[in-house]
């Protein structure tokens, strides 16, 4: 019997095959994309190599007789509370390889996510619930820079508005496609997302690689996004969409850049970021002409002139400690946007070091940014979106309520066209045909079922979130946003509750 | 007419429309018992996974309106059905000559060894829809109309 | 056809309605442009595209020339920082030096500065398909020079610069670079070269690219070709063009 | 830096129901003080004994130049402290206590005085650069975040009233007992709103009753505005601070920062409180579509959403509206040169025999009625 590394050994999942019911018909075997279903012709029968099991769930959903079962791995290590498994794990890997640890998808740690210990409001007598069923019920959200105060005049047709407000995005629902680029993820998912932003009234952002040019037609409902490595940024695209967005940082790996490795550069990708096929795509950490504030206000007026102040510019950055100064610094810059994507965010790859120990939670970054530029008078001069970690339309919700004018959603926007969170965008490999470019693979998202889904999750959370401002006595998001009544925590400590600004429930 | 459309771009290759089609044609309506039990004894889908390099397409029969195959069959078996548009199969005609299934240019006609006979897909008409289209987990296959 | 001329003296003019006035006048068919008195007005020709031509006497601000496609832009002067920013083709030269951050990534067209440029020139500068940008640098350069290089090429002719001491190029060039090529007259001093990085002598196609645009360059700047070319070149250039692959392991 | 506060969020909210009535004559002929108690006396049963107010205008003409200040208080030592520094930021020209029947059948009265001043303008202790109005503003503010924001009730010192021309009176107690209490069968004003209180918790304080005043804005207001937190911390930012626990408040600083800041007239105050709905503006021509969509978008915050009827008056008219689905009722009468506003039909028919017409607006939708120049 040959050594078996302990990194094989010691693998996170096995797959449980109910071999009553397999019937050898190897659809496992086409569906795995990391070789852990096989045709043994010895046995003439379908075979399973556990260890190379990422745990996807692919194959268990297409078995058509159900048979399998992908399970965690029993096989424990000594329980130690310091020296949990994973620590261990990651270890055996780095000592074998001399690699940084790579990972996907957001921050796995149980850091507090505030969003479960804040409630919400009801209505009861004293102020009447809304029906939203019966009484109209209003989401409309416009992001971008407004006036401190109207000037109107009067005219022989009625008063008419004499200030000009600044450009805007109108969304029918508080809530956008986060960054995802093409490249992480692939065309069909762009083509998706696309669709379902067109068909809801919302947008999707482009992330960092550049618009296809067949997606150009949906422009009117698209954020592109400028980041370091400047992939597919040229005046077309930025004058293409509804507005600009400068990536400073990401959530999920706050302070470094990215990198899109050469194998998921295909001819699709490389036309888009205008890169040439199968070499890396690097976005360094900065943007190497912005090392100061002034110089970010100086990228900002770029994008304005190279897009004649036709769009609002969104700065976005990953919640860190200084959030509020940041963003106060920001909105000074002349941003009408400032986007805040919290430490529970995903990605397609991050050193988990930065996906696991790097950045605050959104929820804390949310409050204290929305909080700060309140206390400086200048809330009204850019919108806040925020991103990271919001899971279902109570999240929203909530986010709303502390101060956010709307939200991205990037993981539950690819859990709804079938993302396990198995973590592993990295490989190229993703079973679901996400976060992969391998043209095998990739049919497996159907654009047209993509667009569906994502347009029916925003629906939902939409009536969801109808439901719950009716239940709250309001009847227009704009009375929720940073309305901080209606939250109450339960389980916080005080300076918990004064960094959100919400009062224990009970109170 | 009606007929299951392949829709090429979307076909993943998984072959659960093989094992649908197999099912709803067998005898005990059992994916287990229909694939352990009756396809070693002659039961075949109406329908062929064709893989090349990347791509891979369903193939059954697209009902044609001009049926090369119901010109070849020299037995009568196969006919256009010009209420539904359907080309039917009466296996009880079929003297298994095989010419049809030399006609067909989607090699879409199967043959049954066991019966000497052919078989192919029937739109599942008594089973109420297809169940290749059901099955599939990625609109690959469509039922189309034409009319 | 050329189309018409405009003379614009920018003396005291904020940078949002000197570009508001050029905007305007490009729509009205205006195609060349001369302006006079500029001192830090920012984004001159920034996002414009087509056949445009601009002459600028003075000191233009930041960002000159940023995501331009096309125009062709000579300063007589000085430039600052940011020049030719994400810039997709066209041709910009200055008649001086010019500051940091130069050509960021710069995806086409041509940069031909006379004397010496500041830090961070050409970083993530890259290629595609029939796109290949060019710089040509007649001074020295500062630290960092085509950094994160992705394609396309740097000239340094190491020439016209005041800056008699110092070396060639700053620190750590090319560090990162994963596509392009560096081209510098004569040697480059080993401890300036960033890592994972090979120096060669150029090859006679070397030479082609290299000696077509010392051509164009001398003809801007009035300087003969000949005496430029009297030096012997090196080639830097990644020995991969994935020099991060090997870095990360799967968690 | 503006000066929204970092821990106001703790405030507690007080919640109530409650019945409003206003009149105003357009010929600025004096309404007795009788019209506007009988009125709120009919409505007795929308109150429960915890709060009932008045404001009423044109009461004090031959002091019509001078800001007249109404202050509460149970110390001494507090109301000395509150008169010491009105007397540091403006000219007094007189100070007495405002005349009270204690036999009233009202709880706990506090003392109550009365100040006419005239801000002081070379001579400010601070705020020297602040226009007149809002130098008096943040004066008021100051007192009422400082002494009347102590928590023990009987420390409190508070101003309740601070117009021209006009007072506020309110407490503890059923309307027609607080009218009782400060005597305004004695009064005569043309314009009047009246305030009965129904709080679903009680804390006891005069100051947390109706009308809310600032300047000469007075609210008077039944339901809830559930909109409060947002709209709370959009004034904070702007200067305002709200501390009176009560979601009312924040109508009438709303009203001060639209109207006397923005420069909105009424009219365009109650499309920010009462906007139209967006399906409504996608029907409207260019240049209501453009009005409507701005309005929204910049006063988003300043919506008041949830059930309300509210009265709004100044020293120039009487302004009413509802909210954009008419979770509250309000009725409007007119007679003459007279205009009745009132939670109830009955409150009118009670003090008015012979209405010109009666009707009840729709929601969202003001009635605003000035005086005759």
């Amino acid at each position: 019997m040959a050594f078996t590394p302990i990194t094989k050994t010691y693998h996170d999942f096995f797959v449980d095959r109910d071999r009553e019911n397999c019937i050898d018909c190897q659809v496992c075997v086409r569906q795995c994309s990391y070789g852990v279903h096989y045709w043994d012709e010895n046995r003439q029968q379908v075979r399973h190599d556990s260890s190379k099991c990422i745990g996807c769930q692919r194959c268990a959903a297409l078995c058509p007789t159900q048979c399998l079962t992908i399970r965690r791995k029993p096989s424990e290590f000594r329980e130690h509370n310091v020296w949990k498994p994973h620590f261990l794990k990651y270890i055996y890997r780095q000592a074998e390889t001399g690699g940084v640890l790579l990972g996907g998808m957001g921050c796995v740690t149980d850091i507090p996510i505030y969003f479960d210990n804040m409630l919400l409001d009801a209505s009861q007598v004293t102020n009447p619930s809304i029906d939203p069923l019966r009484e109209p019920m209003e989401l409309k959200t416009f992001l971008g820079a407004k006036p401190e105060k109207l000037e109107i005049e009067p005219s022989a047709s009625g008063p008419v508005l004499k200030t000009r407000i600044a450009p805007q995005i109108e969304l029918n629902y508080p809530i956008m496609f986060a960054a995802m680029s093409l490249g992480a993820i692939n065309f069909n998912l762009h083509v998706g997302m696309a669709r379902a932003a067109e068909e809801l009234g919302i947008a999707w952002n482009t992330g960092e690689g550049g618009l296809h040019k067949d997606l150009y037609k949906y422009g009117k409902n698209t954020i592109v996004q400028v980041a370091s490595g400047r992939f597919g940024v040229h005046r077309d695209y930025l004058n293409a969409g509804c507005g600009v967005e400068i990536k400073i940082g990401q959530g999920a790996k706050p302070g470094i850049g990215g990198h899109l490795p050469g194998e998921k550069i295909d001819e699709r990708v490389s036309q888009t970021r205008m890169v040439p096929l199968g070499s890396d795509a690097i976005s360094p950490a900065p943007h190497h002409d912005i090392y100061s504030i002034e110089d970010l206000l100086q990228l900002i007026y770029a994008l304005k002139e190279a897009t004649s102040y036709t769009k609002p510019v969104a700065v976005k950055i990953a919640a860190v400690h200084h959030a509020p100064a940041i963003a106060s610094g920001i909105v000074r810059a002349g941003a009408d946007i400032v986007c805040i994507d919290g430490m529970r965010g995903g990605t397609g790859a991050a050193p988990i070091m930065f996906r696991d120990y790097v950045g605050i939670p959104i929820e804390l970054a949310l409050a204290s940014v929305d909080q700060r530029l309140r206390e400086e008078g200048i809330r009204n001069r850019a919108s806040i979106v925020v991103s990271g970690g919001i899971r279902c339309s109570a999240d929203v919700v909530k986010a709303i309520a502390l101060g956010a004018d709307a939200v991205y959603i990037g993981s539950a926007a690819l859990i709804a066209t079938g993302c396990t969170m198995c973590g592993r965008c990295y490989t190229g490999k993703c079973p679901w045909g996400i976060a992969t470019n391998n043209p095998e693979l990739a049919k497996r998202q159907n654009p047209d079922m993509a667009a569906r889904k994502l347009a029916n999750l925003v629906k939902a959370w939409g009536h969801e979130i109808q439901e719950m401002l009716g239940a709250m006595g309001l009847n227009s998001i704009e009375s929720l946003r940073g309305n901080r009544d209606k939250l109450r925590a339960v389980g916080l400590n005080q300076v918990e509750l004064d960094i959100l600004g919400i009062k224990h429930a009970g109170r | 007419m009606k007929r299951v459309k392949p829709v090429k771009e979307n076909c993943i290759g998984c072959h659960l429309c093989e094992l649908a089609c197999l099912t709803a044609h067998s005898a005990s309506g059992d994916l287990i018992i229909a694939y352990t039990k009756e396809r070693p004894a002659g039961l075949s889908p109406c329908k062929t996974v064709i893989h090349r390099g990347d791509s891979a397409v369903a193939l059954s029969c697209q009902h044609c309106a001009d049926p090369k195959c119901v010109h070849a069959c020299i037995a009568g078996a196969l006919f256009r059905d010009p209420a539904s548009g359907r080309i039917e199969y009466d296996e009880a005609r079929c003297v298994g000559c095989w010419s049809c299934i030399m006609a067909c240019p989607f090699g879409s006609i199967g043959r049954d060894p066991a019966k000497g006979k052919i078989f192919k897909c029937d739109l599942c008409k008594d089973r109420g829809s297809p169940a290749c289209v059901e099955v599939c987990p990625n609109a690959a296959l469509v039922l189309e109309n034409d009319e | 056809m050329s189309g018409t001329s405009l003379t614009i003296d920018s003396s005291g003019i904020y940078y949002r309605e000197l570009n508001e006035q050029i905007r305007a006048a490009v729509a009205d068919g205006v195609t060349d442009f001369v302006l006079t008195g500029v001192k830090g007005q920012r984004y001159i020709a920034t996002g414009l595209a087509g056949n445009l031509t601009f002459t600028v006497h003075g000191t233009p601000g930041q960002d000159m020339g940023a995501f331009m496609r096309g125009p062709h832009i000579r300063v007589e002067g000085n430039a600052q920082d940011g020049v030719g920013n994400t810039m997709d083709e066209g041709r910009i030269v200055i008649n001086g030096l010019a500051g940091d951050v130069i050509g960021y990534g710069m995806r086409g067209g041509h940069i031909f500065v006379r004397t010496d440029v500041g830090y961070r020139v050409g970083i993530h500068m890259k290629a595609y398909m029939d796109k290949r940008p060019v710089i040509v640098i007649g001074g020295k350069a500062g630290d960092f020079l085509g950094e994160y290089m992705a394609g396309g090429a740097i000239i340094l002719l190491g020439m016209f610069s005041d800056k008699t001491y110092a070396p060639i190029c700053g620190r750590s060039l090319g560090t990162g670079m994963h596509g392009g090529v560096i081209y510098v007259r004569g040697e480059v001093p080993p401890e300036q070269l960033g890592p994972k990085l090979k120096c060669v002598p150029c090859e006679s196609e070397d030479m082609e690219i290299i000696s077509c645009n010392v051509a164009a360059f001398a003809r801007e700047f009035d300087e003969s070709p000949d005496l430029i070319l009297s030096e012997r070149f090196h080639k830097v250039s990644p020995f991969s063009h994935r020099p991060y692959g090997n870095m990360y392991c799967p968690s | 830096m503006s000066t929204a506060p970092r821990h106001s969020f703790d405030y507690v909210k007080d919640i109530s129901g409650c019945g409003v009535f206003g009149v105003i004559d357009k010929k600025r002929t004096p309404i007795s003080g009788t019209v506007a108690i009988d009125a709120m006396a009919s409505m007795h049963d929308r109150g429960n004994g915890l709060g009932g107010g008045f404001a009423a205008y044109g009461i004090y003409p031959e002091m019509a130049d001078f800001y007249c200040f109404h202050v509460m208080g149970y110390r001494d030592e507090k109301l000395e402290e509150v008169e010491a520094l009105l007397k540091s930021h403006f000219h007094v020209k007189a100070a007495e206590p405002i005349p009270t029947n204690i036999k009233a059948k009202v709880s706990m009265p506090p003392k109550v005085w009365r100040y006419f001043l005239q801000p002081r303008d070379e001579d400010r202790p601070q705020w020297r650069e602040l226009e007149e109005e809002d130098y008096v503003v943040r004066v008021v503010m100051h007192v009422n975040t400082t002494l009347g924001a102590v928590s023990n009730v009987e420390d409190k010192a508070f101003i309740f009233s601070s117009g021209k021309n006009m007072g506020a009176f309110k407490g503890v107690g059923f309307p027609e007992d607080i009218a009782e209490f400060y005597r305004l069968h004695e009064y005569k004003g043309h314009v009047w709103t009246g305030h009965n209180r129904f709080p679903t918790n009680t804390p006891g304080w005069w100051g947390g009753a109706h009308p809310f005043t600032l300047l000469d804005w007075s609210i008077v207001h039944n339901g809830e505005i559930s909109s409060y937190g947002i709209n709370k911390r959009y004034l904070e930012e702007r200067g305002y601070v709200c501390t009176l626990m009560t979601d009312t408040e924040v109508v009438a600083y709303l009203i001060d920062l639209l109207i006397r800041k923005h420069g909105l007239d009424k009219r365009m105050a109650s499309w920010v409180f009462a906007p139209p709905f967006w399906d409504e503006i996608a029907r409207m021509d260019e240049r209501e579509k453009k009005l409507f969509s701005a309005m929204r978008m910049i006063y988003g915050s300043a919506c008041l959403n949830g059930p309300f009827a509210i009265l709004v008056g100044n020293s120039t008219g009487l302004f009413g509206l509802n909210d954009r689905v008419k979770l509250r009722p309000l009725v409007v009468a007119e007679e003459g040169s007279r205009v009745y506003m009132s939670s109830e039909e009955s409150a009118i028919r009670e003090v008015c025999g012979t209405l010109d017409n009666i009707w009840a607006p729709k929601a969202g939708e003001p009635i605003i009625v000035e005086v005759e120049a």
